[in-house]
This record gives C-alpha cells, structure tokens and sequence, in this order.
C-alpha cells in the first residue's frame, strides 16, 4: 500500500537537489573541443584539391580555384549550402590540410533561406571572429620570432666557426 | 460581533455589502494567481528546474501575464459549434466556485462570511454546478475529444460527490452543527482536538474525494494530455479558456479552505493572528495537491469509478457508523 | 550510360552465382591518390587475372548444409523445388522456385528437425532482369541459420505471400510491394506502407525516375 | 422496429500529431464507446528514402545517414552498418576500439532505455520521471559530445574502428558515470515500480504469448518479455561482447509491466558491462588498417546486433563497386509494431497509450 508514499518522499527529497536550468539567451553553453558547429574556412591552406566535395553525403560543398603564376593552387569560391548541410564532419576529416574546421558557433537560425548560402569571406569571417584563428596567429607569430632566432643565432654560430676556422686555418681544412 | 442580519438594509449598508463582495473577490483573484504561479514553482523545484522567473521579479507578475495574454487572445468559436451553449458553460463552471467561498470563515473576526447555519450544504450543493458547465462546454464545441473528455468528466466528478459529502457527515456528527463557524468554534474545544484526529478516516477520504473533485492528477481523466489532448476544454481559447482554468484554481482554494476549516481548526491557533492560521493550513493543503500532482501517474477510467464505488464510498460509511459509535460510548 | 550499366550487371550476376567471399580487395593505396576516380571496369580485369583464391571453408561446410536441407525438402516437396544452393559466409543460401515458396516455408517450419520458426530478414533486391526476395530464417531450437529466397521477374512480379504462415513478414511484404512492385498472393491487405496511394512508380527499381512523380499541371498526362 | 438503441462505431484517428504517439504515426481505430474495436497503424510520414539515397553514397558517406535511423540510440545505428561491412571485408579491428565501440554502444543503450522510461512515465501520466531522466541523459550525452562532437547524430564509428580516441580524461569521466547511475537507477525503482497506481495502469496489460512474439517475429526486449531467452548479445556474440559477464534480463508474462522492468534492468546490466570495459580498455590504435576506397567483393551480407529496440540488422548486396547495390536496414520497431494491432483490439482507450508506450517504437526507425 506504501508505494506511492516512497515516491512521494523521492520527489520531495528532489526539491532540496541543486537546480539544473541554465539561463539560455544570457548563459551560453560551453562546448567541448570536438564540438560541430559551424564551418570556418581558411583561404591559404586550401589546394583545392576537391576532397572535401567529393566526401560529402549530400554535396552540399561546392569550390573553384586556378592555378597561379608559380603553378600553386589557390582557391577562389568556396560555397557550403547550409539548408542541407547535415554537420556530419567528414569534410573536415578528409581535408589534407585543415583549411576547412569547425567552430562551436550553434545558432544557425536564420529569417530566410538565401542567408544559408556561405560564401567564402563569410566563412573566412567565421574564422576570423570564432575558429582559431587567434591561435593561428600566434602561432605564426611565434614561427617567424623562432626563425629569426634561429638565423641569427646560426650567423653569430657561423661567425664563431669562421674565427675558429681562421685560428686554426694553418691546421689543415677540416 | 459585527453581523450583516442585525443591519437595517439602507442603500448604504447594500453598497457596503456590494464594496465586501468585490474586495472578496479581487483578494481571491489575487490568491488564486498565485496558486497558480505557486504550483509552477513547488513542481519546478520538484523537478530539479527552477520554474518561472522571466516576468517580473523572481516571475512573479508570470500569471498576470498570462491572465493578460489570455483576455488579448482571439477568441474563436468553432464553426458549427453551439454558440449560445459554448459561451454560457464558462460561466456556469465559474460563477459557482465564487459563490462557495462566500461561507468559508477566513478570519475570527468573519465580517466578510455569510454565517450560513447550513454552510456545508451550501457549499457541496454549488459546486456539484459546476459538473453542468464542464459536460455542456464538452458537447457546445463539437468536437470528439471534448465530447468524450465532458462526459468522462461528468461521470467522475458525480461518483466522488458522494464520499466527499459522507466523508464530512462524520464531522458535523462530532461538531453537532452545519455551520462553518460553529465547526471551528467547537473544533477549539474539543477534548480530542483537531477534527483531523478523531476523523481520520474521515480525512483521507476527503482528501482523495477532494483530488478527485477537482479533476487533478491521478485523476485527471477529463484533461488526460496523453489520451484526450486536453479534454473537453481543446476548443476553447482566450478568456473563455481563462474561466475554465480560473475556476479549476478557484476550486483548488476553495477545497483547500474547506478541509482547512472542518478538519485543521480554520483559523483557530495559539499565537499567531487567526487569518495566518488559515493562510497557513490552506497553503499546507494546496502544497499537499500539488505535491501528489508530481508524483502520481493517472489512473484508467474504469479504476476511477470502480475505485469511488467499491471503495472509497464503503470506507467513508464505515467512518459514520464508527464516530457514531465512537460519540456514544466515549 | 546504359551500356556500361549492363555490362556491370552481367558481372553482377556472374559473380553473385559463384557468390564465394573472395579474398580482401588488395585495392593498392596508389590507385587512391589518384584525384579522380579510375573507371571500375579498368579495375576487374585486373583482378579477375589473379589465380581464383582457394574457396573459404566456411563456404564449403555452408554449401554441404544447404545440400543437406535442399534434400530433406525435394524429399518432401518434390525435385523441382530448390533450383540452387550456394552460401554467403557461413550461411547456406537455397533458392527456391517461386510457385513452391510458401509450400517450401512451412515445410522448413513444422519439420521437427528442421524447425527454423523465427524470421529474421525479409528483403527484396531488382537485379536488373529478376527481383529476388530473401529471407533469413533462424531456428530456435537448433541455433541454426539459413537464408532462404526466391526469384520472380520484374515485370509481373508475383511471389505467394508468406503472411498466413508467418504473421512476422506482414509489413515487409507491404514495402516491398510498395517499393518493388511485387504483389504478393493472398497477402491479407496489400496496400502501400511507406508512400501514399496516389503515388506511382516503384521507387526501389533500378529504372525508376524521380520524374514519375513530378506535380503536374491539371489535364498532362503523367510521363 | 427494433427496439435496441441504434450505436454508431465512432472512427478516431490517434495521430499523426498526438502528444504520445512518439513521433509522426497516426492510428485509426474504431472505437464503440470507450471500447477499440480495431486499431489500423499508418506509417511513412517519415520515410525519407534512406535506403535509395544509401544506393549512391560510398559506405563512409552512408554513415551519417545510419544516425538518423534511430536518432535516439544512434551509436547503435552506426555499428549495425560498419560491422556488416567489416563482416563482409573479414577485417579484424584494434583491441582499443572495439573498446572505446562497447562503451559508447552500452552508453547509448542506457540514454535510449532512460528515455523510454522517461516517456512511457509521462504518457501514463507522471510528469516528474520524464524530467529526471534526461539529467542522466545528459551527462551521457555530454560525454558523446566530448568524444564524437555531437549530442545526438554521433557520426563515430568508421569502417575498421572509430574516427577518433577518447580525449584525456573521458575514460575516467565514464568511471565516474557508473556509480552515479547506480544510484539513479535504484531512485528510480523506488519512485516509480512500487507506485500502486502505476501497477493498476501496467500489469496484466498487453500480454505478448511466446509463440505471437515468435510468429510476429518480435525482437529485443519484447521478445524477452515474454521469457524466451534470445539476446543477440549472447546468442550470436558479436564484437568483443563474450570478454564480458554480464546476464540476459528475461521476465514471464510479457505484459506492458515486464517490458518497463527489463528497462530498467538492462541498464544496470548495461552499467556493468561499461564498468568493466572502461576497466580492461588498452592503448593501441583505433582503426585498422583499412584501405582508402572501401569496396566489397560482390555478393550478399547480413549481420545484426541488439540495438536498443531489438535486432539492428543491415543487408547489403554488393558488386564489387565501392556503392552498395542494395542496402536494407532490419528495422527493430518496423518489425516490432506489426504486432500493436493483436494486442489492442478489445482493449479499452485509456489501455491504447499504454500498450503502445511499452513496445518502444521510435518513428524514424520505423519509417526508415
């Protein structure tokens, strides 16, 4: 006869519990780093090399590049059409060389259908403002001061080498 | 005390009456939304989320605001829908669930209180009304759902008239009186207490007769979501839509101060001003309801009646027969 | 187009009769940087070269299963009844003539020591010239599995329906009228599942057009 | 003149938007009074063709489609399609994937079963299960974002294993899952399987016989309902299932009452495999070694698994191209619903939700 008063009691023992709401519009989630949101595009890396076309279950990427002067591919439109687009990342996964990720953007609501249709500076932008693009920066940052140590300290190396070399000159050419 | 028989009927003395009936109302309008938005609260938390708190401070003004929004709403009446029936069942389910708290004593003082020496009559009298305007809204709107959901209601809310009536049988036999007042008044005298003491029984089936009456989980067959998609009121929108919840509600408070008076002393209590008594009593009933309403799945419609008939009526008889006992022997 | 199609389907149905589980496709990592995708027909030559690899054991002991069974059944049934036995893996296939698929069905049913009374998968295939219907059945009480199936041409395709027998393939029968176009014989209600009535054209047929259902303006006649 | 009252069978049609009905599935019964006198399902609003559309993708490219088959356990889903083509290439898959597929897989059963739970509580009415539920939900969920990048269409598995390793840490987050759930299992017993109401509304309803079920050729935890020990898990062990112990939940009386507690119990056997698989993972690769363009040698293959809802099975039929020929999804719930009409004429129309609640159907499973 007592079952419901033990359901009784576990409900009433849920009001003590901490609340889970979570205050949408002015809280945002935070995602973990595998998170598919939208895409982000990073010109420079792409040598259209059409994989990502090719991959995508309901070929909703579509691309055009040419050949320029030192016989380097470089991508000139890059379309993804996000009314079928179905976020399932192979493109990202095929890609050689990362120009095309994902961001943890989610809100891809939109008030008419023409606005679905990426280009590539909106995608580009999307990197800019949400992918990481701030890494990249820095990174490269980084890449170029290494390298520029590195030179230099392989000059004041080589110019110790020459004075040794010159030193020891008479003692053959080692 | 202060008493309206013992007043000349001036002019005056009608619109001072008029002047108590609508402050009355306006206090349990005001009481009423706030069940509403107490419910939303006490079941949010019971569910781990934290219910409304987007309008107004802590969502507070949340049924202002759909009270609002209902009387702005567009109110439809289905097209070959009956129209004079289909305006005039709101109104018969409400009206009565105000009448019934004209003999509820809220305070010691009970200016506002019809002393009514057959008050209990009174109040199982009207609000089996109420049952009219539900059946009657279900078949105006024409719709199969609403038919089916009016007369599952009907059928309910007549099988639980009875042991709700019997179940206080017991009580007027110890207090000896219809009245609500004197009902309290003994209730502080008694040697046993609380009639919720000696009347145990008598509670338990009041209390499940009241869930039962006001068509609230496990028994809210008429408005099963899952099965009937909100009952006999689908068709209804805006204000008229509002009557019927406004009157649910009202219901709510009205049997929450009805058990409060016969079976939790009313307003009688050591300390504390007599009308935080009552405020107090009648809100541990309200959270009662709602507290089962989180809890319990619903009950099939067969059950229902089998469970009024076979049970609840046999064990609220019992109840009689032993307080009759029970007075004579003690 | 067309021709490449057929000249596929003929390979198709030759490879499925062996229907030995040759040995990994050695598709070399070369042919994969290749941007573009190689003709397929370039590729099977290559391959059908190569020595025939030695047949799978698994096969072999399938196939003397399904010998077994086809014998019991042609004992009961007559000769005429199994038309061939092969095996996927290591699960006999016996393909059984049309007109004695419900006979064939029961048989493996009720027979004591057969006894295969659970079906696991009803489905139908066009391979071009014939639709096929397969069925794998399951035995409870031995453990055993066998795949079971027949042929009906693809244009008046009739198969007589299993659904007295076993109520299990009811809806499958119903989609594969509804996708295929196989009425299915003293089915109880045979009418399409997953498309509505007004539709027309068997959307899993290799020759079926998207045009078929295009809307049209009132008064043109559908294509 | 007959004198008897002249009653008209009244036809109400339960869907395709009904707030119980699980998604799009409309059915037409015929009511004499509160009475079914038949019970006709309609399905197909949701069929979007998957199967013609899997015709033209490589087997890669079908996968994401495989996810929203049964979006509420789709791991599942991904596995039923990847093992039949790795059944079909004979491919052996690396220890730590196999691992890291059992975890995700018995993850996603217990989602799928707390869901059911959830929604079968509130079609009968209690609202607070359902709400309790997807707190445990979400912490698996989470854990599939963590890991996959998405919280319902998971896109994980690959032929040949998965496409990435658990992030640092996610190993233990799951060790920690185990005990929590252990404990929410147990509140949820105590909440709801004592609750008389909930007995009334449950037991001795929509009672499945064992040779129905077998005829009807039923599946998962419909067919075990009934008591027949059929379990593919054990039967026909695929995968590394046989590394771990962990026992077949079978009930008696294959009513609406034995299919909620098989829930319930199979999560917690479900809770023990994961325990023991997060226990016994090790490091190695996730994917095997597997060539760039999948293409399967012609012929025909069918493997199933125990999805959530039953047997999962995909039949293709290849011709050595790198696009199956043929490709079918055994659908548990398809399958599974056929025997709804048996059990619900003569029964009463407050038992329909009920009844149709404890067969477990998901529409896009259904309508595939």
């Amino acid at each position: 006869m007592f079952g419901f008063l033990k359901g009784l009691s576990v409900t009433f023992g849920q009001m003590t519990k901490k609340k889970l709401t979570l205050q949408y519009p002015e809280v945002k989630p935070e995602w973990p780093e595998r998170f598919r949101g939208i895409h982000q595009f990073i010109p420079e890396h792409c040598i259209v090399c059409n994989q990502c076309a090719r991959i995508c279950p309901t070929s909703c990427i579509s691309l055009s590049g040419n050949r320029d002067e030192n016989k380097k591919m470089h991508i000139d439109t890059y379309d993804i059409n996000f009314e079928i687009c179905i976020l399932c990342d192979l493109c990202t996964e095929v890609c050689p060389t990362e120009a095309i990720l994902m961001t943890d953007q989610f809100e891809l609501a939109t008030y008419s259908r023409d606005e679905l249709y990426k280009d590539i500076h909106w995608l580009y932008e999307n990197h800019v403002k949400h992918g990481n693009y701030q890494q990249l920066q820095a990174a490269k940052v980084q890449a170029a001061k290494e390298a520029e140590e590195k030179a230099k300290a392989a000059e004041t190396e080589k110019a110790t080498v020459e004075a040794s070399t010159a030193g020891s000159d008479k003692g053959g050419d080692a | 005390m202060f008493s309206w028989q013992t007043q000349p009927l001036t002019g005056l003395n009608f619109l001072g009456m008029v002047i108590g009936a609508v402050i009355v109302l306006m206090v349990v309008l005001v009481v009423v939304m706030y069940t509403i938005y107490f419910e939303r609260k006490v079941i949010g938390w019971m569910q781990n989320r934290i219910g409304p708190n987007r309008v107004g401070p802590f969502g507070l003004l949340q049924s202002a605001a759909d009270v609002f929004k209902l009387l702005l709403k567009e109110d439809i009446v289905p097209a070959n829908a009956d129209r004079l029936m289909f305006m005039i069942a709101p109104i018969i389910a409400f009206v009565p669930s105000f009448m019934v708290l004209a003999v509820i004593p809220y305070t010691a003082a009970h200016v506002f209180t019809a002393g009514l020496n057959v008050g209990v009559l009174y109040y199982i009298a009207l609000s089996s009304i109420s049952i009219v305007g539900i059946v009657l809204g279900g078949w105006a709107s024409n719709n199969k759902y609403s038919l089916v959901g009016g007369l599952r209601s009907a059928a309910q809310m007549i099988s639980y008239e009875i042991p709700l009536g019997l179940s206080i049988l017991g009580v007027i036999m110890l207090s000896g009186s219809l009245n609500l007042n004197t009902i309290v008044a003994h209730q502080a005298t008694d040697r046993f207490g609380w009639y919720i003491i000696p009347q145990i029984i008598g509670f338990v089936v009041f209390v499940i007769a009241a869930i039962a009456e006001l068509n609230r989980t496990p028994f809210d067959l008429p408005e099963a979501e899952s099965e009937l998609v909100a009952g006999y009121f689908t068709e209804y929108t805006g204000f008229r839509f509002a009557f019927y919840m406004l009157s649910e509600y009202v219901y709510v408070f009205a049997i929450a101060s009805l058990g409060t008076t016969l079976f939790l002393g009313g307003w009688e209590g050591p300390f504390l001003p007599s009308w935080l008594w009552f405020a107090l009593k009648t809100s541990l009933f309200i959270f009662f309801l709602f507290w089962v309403r989180a809890t319990m799945p619903r009950i099939r419609i067969d059950q229902l009646m089998s469970f009024a008939w076979k049970v609840l009526i046999p064990v609220a008889l019992f109840n009689i027969l032993l307080t009759g006992a029970l007075s004579l022997i003690l | 187009m067309a021709d490449d199609k057929k000249e596929d389907v003929t390979e198709v149905k030759s490879e499925i009769k062996t229907g030995s589980a040759e040995a990994k496709p050695t598709a070399s990592t070369k042919e994969a940087a290749a941007p573009t995708a190689k003709p397929a027909s370039k590729v099977t030559p290559a391959k059908a070269a190569k020595a025939p690899q030695p047949p799978d054991p698994r096969v072999e002991q399938a196939v003397k299963q399904g010998e077994a069974i086809k014998a019991a059944i042609e004992k009961k049934l007559g000769a005429d009844t199994v038309e061939e036995v092969t095996a996927t893996k290591d699960i006999p296939i016996l393909r059984i003539a049309s007109a004695k698929w419900r006979e064939a069905v029961t048989f493996l049913r009720d027979d004591p020591e057969q006894s295969y009374n659970y079906v696991e998968l009803f489905a139908g295939t066009d391979y071009k010239d014939y639709i096929e219907v397969v069925l794998y059945f399951y035995s409870m009480t031995h453990g055993t599995y066998i795949n079971v199936k027949t042929r009906t041409p693809r244009d008046e395709a009739i198969i007589p329906s299993l659904t007295p027998v076993l109520p299990g393939v009811n809806w499958e029968e119903r989609e594969v009228y509804d996708l295929l176009g196989v009425t299915f014989e003293g089915h109880p209600d045979l009418r399409r599942i997953m498309m509505w009535d007004g539709w027309n054209g068997y959307p899993l047929r290799k020759d079926y057009s998207d045009f078929q259902n295009m809307p049209q303006r009132e008064g043109e006649p559908h294509s | 003149m007959s004198t008897t009252l002249r009653s008209e069978e009244m036809i109400l049609n339960v869907g395709p938007q009904h707030p119980s009905t699980h998604g799009v599935f409309r059915l037409v019964v015929t009511l004499d009074g509160e009475q079914i006198v038949d019970a006709d399902p309609v399905v197909g609003y949701l069929h979007r063709g998957t199967e013609k559309l899997a015709e033209g993708l490589q087997y890669t490219q079908i996968i994401p489609y495989t996810d929203r088959l049964d979006y509420i356990a789709a791991m599942l889903n991904n596995y039923a399609l990847v093992h039949t083509v790795e059944h079909a290439l004979d491919l052996e898959i690396p220890a730590r994937a196999e691992h890291l597929r059992i975890l995700v897989m018995e993850l996603n059963r217990i989602a799928s079963h707390l869901l059911f739970l959830g929604t079968y509580l509130l079609d009968l009415g209690a609202m607070s299960p359902f709400l309790y539920v997807f707190q445990e939900r979400e912490r698996i969920v989470q854990l599939f974002n963590e890991i996959s990048g998405a919280r319902l269409t998971y896109n994980y598995m690959r032929v040949g294993g998965v496409k990435w390793d658990a992030p640092p840490g996610w190993i233990e987050k799951v060790r920690e899952f185990v005990p929590f759930m252990r404990e929410k299992v147990k509140m949820y017993d105590k909440l709801i399987s004592g609750n008389e109401i909930f007995l009334h509304r449950v037991r001795g309803i929509g009672v499945i016989t064992q040779e129905d079920a077998l005829q009807y050729s039923l599946s998962g935890i419909n067919l075990r309902s009934t008591g027949i020990r059929f379990d593919l898990r054990k039967n026909r062990t695929y995968s590394i299932y046989d590394q771990f112990d962990f026992d077949m939940v079978t009930a008696e009386n294959g009513d609406c009452y034995d299919r909620y507690y098989i829930h319930l119990e199979e999560i917690r056997q479900a809770l023990n495999i994961v325990e023991q698989a997060a226990a016994q993972i090790p490091d190695g690769p996730v994917l095997g070694k597997v060539p760039k363009l999948i293409r399967i040698p012609a012929g025909e293959y069918y493997t199933s698994i125990e999805g959530a809802r039953g047997e999962l099975g995909v039949y293709i039929v290849s011709d050595g191209k790198d696009k199956p020929y043929r490709l079918k999804f055994r659908r548990p719930s398809f399958v599974n619903l056929q025997i709804l009409r048996k059990m619900l004429i003569g029964q009463s129309m407050a038992n329909l939700i009920a009844i149709l609640g404890a067969v477990n159907i998901v529409l896009g499973e259904v309508d595939a």
